[in-house]
């Protein structure tokens, strides 16, 4: 999973199809750094996401429970209209803020 | 447009196939005549079903992040036979028809099981079940404790009667 | 890259299939680390095989132009458990090996029809076995009247070897 | 299989993966016109075509003996390079003509 480093911050970019294996790819990279005091805040960038099921969102979940824990800051961007209604039933807005760009996402406090 | 078809998968419980099942329900519901928009929510179920056979059926995946080498240790395919999930798929006039088999542990309280937000595994939503009922026409749950479990869903393709009614 | 796996298709004899055990061998081969230039091999290969299987095991494609209307007229589906191919696939650190098995007619004289530009079917060029062995490292062919045939190839990933010579 | 036709010549676009499924349109396409006279010449523009086997070069093949047999050209238009040797090795150059755009193919005699 592609991603990058900015300070404190770890920036997200999944692309394809996110299942159970992505999930786990999310849980290996976010963990570890978290783990290690490396990274505080995770945004995640869905921009070039084709599908996700239950098990993304899932671990989407469970980073923002223990980043949340640490006092970190947790966000979806760019998220595609057609995965917008799946997103809300899940209730992933109820706790993960939401972003136009990386760069709103980075500049927000 | 295939008017009838009749496919079965059957595949060694690994994390990997989710993607693979999800990949010939969605071709053969392309075939069949439904819109993009209806496979993309066929895809959604099947990857609920089986990712629930691997998960759960198998405990393939260790979802609880205290055993996450369960998979990795490479240990599940020693005995491919005994871990498979079977995903048989039936095309008939525009009704798909989609039965995800395994023979793991089975469930004991399937009305418990299928209600929204409840999972026996803390890192999942418990929303699979939620998510194959609200995205396919009707879900059928047939488990037992050690005798596996059948999950048939059926789908018709809407944009197939727009068709019709438009000719 | 996935260093093991094992599917298996099993599906009704119609030509439609053939595409599906294509992009179900492709997408297995990509993951197990193929080359592009590789998987189009193994496609042919795979094509050519289960099209053998369909058209002479079963004769559902009327291939001669007298009976167009053979498969078109519907009637090969009504017992799909007669008319059955069974593909299986199975990877192994970078070895994959396809197995397309039927329940047709078999072949009398298996030398004969695997030489190239022979066909029982005028219409036909009779390169089938010709493609699968240019394309695969290894195939074999096993057949007698009325038992069906099975037919087997292998491929190692080539890309893998130069990838590993690289590091 | 996407056709056009220009007076007593057919130019077809197959595209995607031709097997025995695109074998048996060209048939029906092809045979029907021949059959009643309405075309005498026939192209195949392989430009969007991403796979072929031997079933759809059996049915070029016996296209072929079919026109040939009334007096008419056939000929493929834009070979994909990557499929080349696999026509090379079928034989197929052997009989059929090859031209690099359909105007071409119009405006040999
Ligand atoms: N194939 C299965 N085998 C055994 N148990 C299952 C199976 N499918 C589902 N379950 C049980 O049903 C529960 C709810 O499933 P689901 O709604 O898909 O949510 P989740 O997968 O997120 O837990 C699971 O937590 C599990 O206990
Ligand atoms: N699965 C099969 N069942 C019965 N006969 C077969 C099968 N596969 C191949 N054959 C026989 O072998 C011959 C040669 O096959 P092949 O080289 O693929 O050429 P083609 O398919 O063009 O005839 C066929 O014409 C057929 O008689």
């Amino acid at each position: 999973m592609e991603y990058e480093r900015f300070g404190l911050t770890l920036m997200l970019r999944p692309s394809g199809e996110l299942d159970l294996v992505a999930a786990d790819q999310l849980r290996q990279v976010a963990d570890d750094l978290l783990a290690r005091g490396r990274i505080q805040h995770l945004y995640v960038n869905l921009e070039r996401v084709e599908f996700l099921d239950s098990s993304f969102l899932g671990a989407l979940l469970g980073r923002y429970r223990k980043v949340a824990a640490a006092g970190g800051r947790m966000g979806l961007i760019r998220v595609p209209a057609s995965m917008r209604p799946f997103l809300e039933a899940a209730g992933l807005f109820r706790v993960l803020a939401e972003y136009e760009s990386e760069l709103q996402a980075l500049t927000a406090s | 447009m295939l008017e009838r078809n009749q496919v079965a998968l059957e595949f060694a419980a690994i994390p990997e196939n989710v993607g693979v099942s999800r990949l010939l329900v969605a071709t053969l519901a392309g075939q069949a005549g439904f819109t993009i928009a209806e496979i993309d929510e066929v895809k959604l179920a099947v990857s609920e079903a089986v990712t629930n056979a691997v998960v759960h059926g198998y405990n393939v995946v260790g979802a609880d992040p205290r055993e996450p080498g369960e998979f990795s240790a490479a240990g599940d395919l020693r005995q491919p036979a005994e871990k498979q999930v079977r995903v048989e798929v039936g095309v008939e006039a525009g009704l798909l028809t989609v039965a995800v088999i395994d023979q793991g542990r089975g469930m004991e309280d399937v009305a418990w099981a299928m209600q929204p937000a409840v999972s026996s595994d803390p890192e999942r939503m418990g929303l699979g079940f939620a998510f194959m009922q609200s995205h396919m026409d009707s879900l059928a749950v047939d488990s037992a404790p050690g005798q596996g479990t059948r999950v048939t869903m059926t789908k018709r393709a809407g944009g197939r009667i727009a068709q019709a009614a438009a000719n």
